[in-house]
């Protein structure tokens, strides 16, 4: 197996706000090793963005703080020493897109020259050298007419376009690690096909690790080795790819892909649904959050929050009460 | 079968306008948003239109509910085209096609309390006579509608941030059974909630469609929600459609070139499955729709395409 | 909500404070006043603030005590500027709404109209405005009123447009709902917070731009006390007499400041997205 | 107007000739612009002078105060708001909101009043009566109009202050500056040439618009300083009754605006690729 490349160890982040202390991200821990492509899952408000901005401290604060856990990236905490030596890590170790390439870019500059930043500041090279780098990053990513576009604008290139070039400036440093938040949601699914097929071979030729953030499973089903299911700020549920498909554990993970339509279903069944919709994360009922949508709930759910339980192989551990050995546990 | 039609969309287009200019403004050119598209709905069945953005999908919709000017075309409901109505007889024909709206939020009055949202169709009719309900009968009929879709009667004096995405859709359901229509028309009902929510309210519109006999025109850009809800899916493509095609046989079967290119591209939640799958990528992007164009509107990113596709337009058959 | 939007509406509290206090001025100087305001003394000219004189303010060049210049100078600023703001405010937005709501060639018409208008400096506008009306004191109303209605036809038209495009418009056309419907029962009711808003800073502008008339000699005509014409008056001997010119500038600022603070504190509860800014 | 006005009987006569009391008020309008386009005001009703070169000779005065006012509040308001808005805390939200609205409650006249009585003792600060032009000294013009200047600019530095502020923290949320963020940019750069550059546009507009009420300002602070400059030549032909002197004011007025409107567009544009290559339709 390959080296451990990320660890994270109970990473808590809370936002404070008019309501009171939100925790967003709440004790979650998962490793990623190199050339690995690690899925985090949930639905909107789960906090897989928060955890994605945590790792490299983008966390605005406040209202946001990171009140506790380890960011341990090829060993040397991310956490501890000040913001400077994290902002050499962003964009050249670890590199980042978002989710809407329509504002992620800057409006003013033209997009060779947001390329070019990058380089210059973690390569150290030259602006001209950085700029016909950036040119040259273009074309690989598949941008037709490269040279001359690197001088135009991002109001002049359409959203899959844009998210290319979010593609280009994340890769342009060669990074151990690609994170990408929601990098197709507000694309048309032709053009995500385009940039998953491009994330895809970058990550097989680059050995470049990918954390992959999404709520849509179809797309972590193709793309992903390992996967995270994240429910109201916890993980719930770990496992490869295959095995969480073939053999959903969590309550939450199996009535999610029972929910969701199937263009292959051919018969059509009625689809499963969850009752009830994901929880307030600033007024959370104690034990379990997912306790009050669960078809398996048991008395103690509502008192105590269940522990990471590993089964089998890593990473397959689960976050419920039916697996977990000790009290109450059925196995 | 004759009898069953109760919709026929004929070359309906609508062209908007593109206008330039700050003190004169004058018109440079047309945005065809919808160019020529017919189809029909039958009495009970669930049609999907898909596409992706930009394609013209809630156009059409728009046009057919009378919320947008066609620009030529004809919309038959019931066998009545609908623009030839007097305002008096449009009025009484919308009673029978109401719509169901993609965004929760927009889509109620921040300062309208739910139950009030739920009635205001039936007091507007009402107060017109051209239905007779008393105050106390449509507050009766509010509550079972609730109850109906799911929401307490109690929650008729919340206002609408009181409410989750969730529920917010199920309210805009209650307003659209509120005057009991033939014809419902859900713009992207389910796209704008979560996976486990979408689920929700797609059975319910399921169940209501069962129950009271519905014909639905299903608006989405997610083949896989359209293919669960629909029986026929449309499949539309700058303007124009590309394919007509029965549900069942649709993932089998696609004839199209951009119907074939849009469902490899739908990701499957089975990854043995998806690593076998061979992807159609299309190059490039959408073309602007108010670009003037002859031929075939896929042609430049189609894999097929060959001399006669650039000087005529395919005919659908 | 709770504290936090408590705390935000400190600032509207502050002015509503400012402005009850004012109000409060205006009661009083109705049944007493500490001296007759336009009661000429030449025994006491130009005499600076002093509690044994009883002049709290001093007296002006004719001997009129300033304080109780500045008390009847109150209800003529607040009436102006009322009349003046509900005038533009009335007119702007009917023809705001109109031309948002109707669109097509109304909407460009009446808005060409407001542009030009607005682009045009206020202060000039109100006072070519009192040029061709006469120095009478219900045409400052007229005068700053014009200058109201393309800023009120800005707000309510911009309002009326972004309303139109959510979904709930289009749901109550489906529902049957006439044009008059949908305007009176889903438009109007939610564009009256921004139009509060524009109200609350229209008012403080009022005051700010009747003080200036009056202090050109446009405005209020003397004898008649109003803090503008008092500042004009007190010009030839400020240098001598600075108190003829601080405190009736500090009745403006302190009254203009509350509306300010009243308006700025209203928008942060109507905009959600300053709300997370501020 | 009538008895007062300084003109012979002929010249009433050929005046109301020229104006044409038989013929209808468009008429006469159209009648007015045409001669306008040709450079021919027309004449003053008081003194009989041509109005143009009076309107003229004056103009530059009132321009130049417009201009450093406009300078003195971007240069006082924009460092504020960036100051603010990376300065930011509940206590320095209040004090900077207050300020800001405080700025705005001041009437110019009564700031140019303080200033006066505050500085009048200092030789050459406060113009009274001995107006110097910037041709013949511009030290001496300059320092002459900075108090003038100043208490028109201020409240449009307040406003400018907030806009900057406001405009500052919004774009610091955008996901572009978390991209910058994100690539491993020095905050400074950040700040700089990915917040700034964006935050100033909107304080373009504002005071683009805002121009036209420094010039209001000019006319009443030219009152108060007694500066020889078009706001007293409005000002004393509204006295007077002086309608052509007035309508020609108002339309040059009117035309500087349209020009003020044009070069905000045109630096909007400098700024905004968006603008730019959109050819212009806004």
């Amino acid at each position: 197996m390959e080296e451990i490349l990320l660890e994270v160890n109970n990473l808590r982040t809370v936002f404070d706000t008019e309501y009171g202390t939100v925790k967003a991200v709440d004790d979650i821990s998962f490793t990623l090793r190199k050339g690995e492509v690690l899925g985090l899952v949930g639905e909107s408000g789960c906090g897989k963005s928060v955890t994605n901005l945590s790792l490299l401290r983008l966390i605005p604060e406040p209202p946001g703080r990171i009140s506790g856990g380890r960011i341990l990236f090829k060993g040397k905490d991310l956490l501890v020493g000040d913001e400077e030596e994290v902002r050499l890590v962003r964009g050249g170790s670890i590199a980042m897109i978002f989710q809407d390439p329509m504002t992620s870019l800057n409006p003013l500059l033209k997009i060779s020259l947001q390329i070019a930043e990058a380089l210059q500041l973690h390569r150290g090279m030259g602006r001209k050298e950085a700029l016909a780098k950036a040119a040259e990053l273009l074309k690989a990513i598949g941008i037709p007419d490269a040279e001359a576009r690197a001088n135009d604008y991002p109001h002049q290139f359409s959203g899959g376009m844009r998210q290319r070039v979010m593609i280009a400036m994340a890769i342009s440093c060669n990074p151990d690690i690609l994170i990408a938040d929601e990098p197709t949601t507000a694309l048309d699914v032709t053009i995500q096909a385009q940039i998953l097929e491009l994330i895809k071979s970058l990550s097989g030729e680059n050995t470049m690790s990918v954390i992959m953030i999404t709520h849509d499973l179809g797309v972590v089903a193709g793309i992903c080795d390992t996967i995270c299911v994240m429910y109201a700020g916890k993980i719930v549920e770990k496992a490869s790819v295959d095995d969480l498909f073939a053999q959903p554990l969590h309550p939450y993970t199996k009535g999610l892909l029972d929910s969701i339509p199937r263009i292959d279903a051919g018969s059509r069944k009625r689809l499963y649904s969850i009752p009830g919709s994901p929880p307030n994360l600033a007024s959370l009922p104690p034990g379990c959050p997912f306790r009050p949508r669960c078809d398996k709930a048991m008395e103690i759910c509502g008192r105590e929050m269940p522990p990471e339980t590993s089964l089998g192989d890593a990473p397959r551990s689960v976050r419920c009460w039916l697996y977990a050995s000790g009290e109450g546990g059925l196995e | 079968m004759k009898d069953d039609l109760l919709l026929d969309v004929r070359d309906l287009k609508v062209h908007f306008p593109i206008e330039k200019g700050i003190l004169v403004r004058r018109r440079v050119g047309w945005l065809k948003a919808v160019d020529g598209v017919s189809f029909s709905v039958n009495r009970g069945e669930a049609v999907g239109l898909v596409g992706e953005s930009g394609c013209g999908k809630s156009t059409t919709a728009m046009a057919i509910a009378q919320l947008q000017k066609p620009s030529s075309g004809q919309i038959l409901f019931e066998g009545k085209d609908l623009a030839s109505l007097s305002p008096k007889e449009l009025y009484e024909a919308r009673k029978d096609f109401q719509l169901v709206f993609q965004d929760p939020y927009s889509s109620l009055n921040p300062r309208i309390m739910a139950g009030d949202i739920i009635a205001e169709p039936l007091r507007i009719y009402a107060r017109r006579g051209s239905i007779t309900l008393g105050e106390a009968e449509i507050r009766a009929k509010t509550a079972s509608l609730m109850e109906r879709v799911g929401l307490l009667p109690s929650f008729a004096q919340r206002y609408p941030h009181e409410f989750s995405g969730g529920q917010r859709q199920r309210i805009g359901i209650a307003r659209a059974l509120a005057l009991e229509p033939k014809l419902i028309i859900a713009d992207e009902p389910v796209s704008a909630l979560d996976v486990s929510i979408q689920s929700q309210i797609l059975n319910l519109m399921k169940d209501i469609q069962d129950e009271f006999g519905l014909t639905f025109l299903f608006i989405a850009h997610n083949l896989a929600v359209v293919e669960y809800f629909c029986s026929r899916i449309i499949v539309m493509y700058l303007g124009t459609i590309a394919e007509i095609a029965d549900s069942s046989v649709m993932y089998e079967n696609p004839l199209h070139p951009y119907t074939k290119a849009l469902l490899s591209a739908v990701p499957i939640p089975d990854p043995p499955k998806e690593r076998l799958r061979k992807r159609i990528i299309l190059k490039g992007d959408v073309p602007s729709p108010a670009k003037e164009r002859t031929g075939c509107p896929f042609r430049e990113r189609c894999s097929y395409a060959f001399e006669r596709c650039a000087t005529s337009r395919p005919t659908l058959i | 909500m709770g504290a936090a939007r408590l705390k935000k509406n400190i600032i509207a509290l502050a002015g509503v404070g400012i402005i009850s206090f004012y109000l409060l001025i205006i009661l009083v100087s109705l049944f007493w006043l500490p001296f007759d305001p336009v009661a000429m003394d030449t025994l006491h000219l130009l005499e600076p603030p002093s509690i044994k004189t009883g002049h709290l303010f001093g007296t002006d060049e004719f001997g009129r005590d300033i304080l109780s210049r500045i008390m009847q100078g109150c209800s003529v600023s607040l009436i102006i500027s009322l009349g003046a703001t509900l005038l533009g405010a009335v007119i702007g937005t009917l023809m705001g709404i109109w031309a948002g709501f109707l669109g097509g060639k109304w909407d460009h018409l009446i808005m060409r109209v407001a542009d030009i208008l607005f682009s045009f400096p206020s202060l000039l506008l109100a006072i070519f405005v009192m040029g061709i009306l006469g120095e009478k004191t219900y045409n400052v109303i007229f005068a700053i009123g014009i200058v109201y209605i393309p800023q009120f036809a800005r707000v309510s038209r911009g309002a009326i447009l972004t309303l139109k495009g959510n979904e709930f418009v289009k749901a109550a056309f489906s529902s049957g709902a006439s044009k008059t419907y949908v305007l009176f029962r889903h438009l109007v009711p939610n564009i009256m917070m921004p139009l509060i808003v524009q109200v609350s800073l229209s008012l403080s502008v009022a005051i700010l731009l009747e003080s200036a008339l009056s202090f050109l000699g446009m405005g209020i005509q003397p004898p008649y006390p109003s803090w503008g014409n008092m500042l004009s008056g007190a010009r030839k001997f400020m240098l001598l007499a600075p108190w003829t010119a601080i405190y009736p500038g500090l009745a403006i600022v302190f009254l203009v400041l509350g509306f300010n603070l009243l308006g700025d504190g209203l928008r942060d509860l109507l905009d959600p997205r300053l709300r997370n800014v501020k | 107007m009538g008895t007062q006005v300084e003109a012979t009987p002929e010249q009433m006569e050929e005046l109301k000739r020229l104006f044409g009391e038989d013929k209808p008020i468009p008429v006469l309008y159209i009648e007015w612009l045409g001669r306008v386009v040709q450079g021919d005001f027309g004449f003053s009703l008081r003194t009989s002078r041509p109005i143009l070169p009076d309107i003229l000779q004056r103009l530059p005065l009132s321009i130049e105060i417009t201009l450093f006012a406009l300078v003195l509040a971007l240069a006082l308001g924009i460092p504020l708001g960036i100051a603010a808005a990376l300065k930011q805390n509940p206590l320095t939200d209040i004090v900077i909101r207050i300020t800001g609205l405080l700025g705005l409650s001041l009437p110019q006249f009564w700031l140019a009043s303080l200033m006066v009585i505050a500085f009048s003792g200092v030789q050459g600060w406060i113009p009274m009566g001995n107006y110097i032009s910037f041709a013949a000294d511009p030290i001496k013009n300059l320092k002459m109009l900075f108090f003038p200047s100043l208490a028109i600019g201020t409240g449009l530095a307040a406003v400018i202050m907030r806009y900057t502020r406001n405009s500052m923290l919004e774009v610091m949320q955008q996901d572009y500056v978390r991209t910058a963020k994100a690539k491993g940019l020095k905050k400074r750069v950040v700040v700089i040439r990915h917040a700034l550059r964006n935050a100033i546009l909107p304080v373009i507009t504002v005071a683009g618009f805002n121009t036209g009420y420094l010039l209001g300002g000019a006319i009443v602070i030219e009152e108060v300083f007694a500066l020889p400059g078009m706001g007293r030549l409005a000002l004393y032909a509204i006295y007077q009754r002086d309608y052509p002197v007035i309508q020609g004011i108002v339309l040059l007025i009117a035309a500087m605006f349209v020009l003020v409107n044009l070069v905000t567009d045109l630096i909007y544009a400098a700024v905004d690729p968006r603008i730019r290559l959109d050819e212009g339709g806004r």
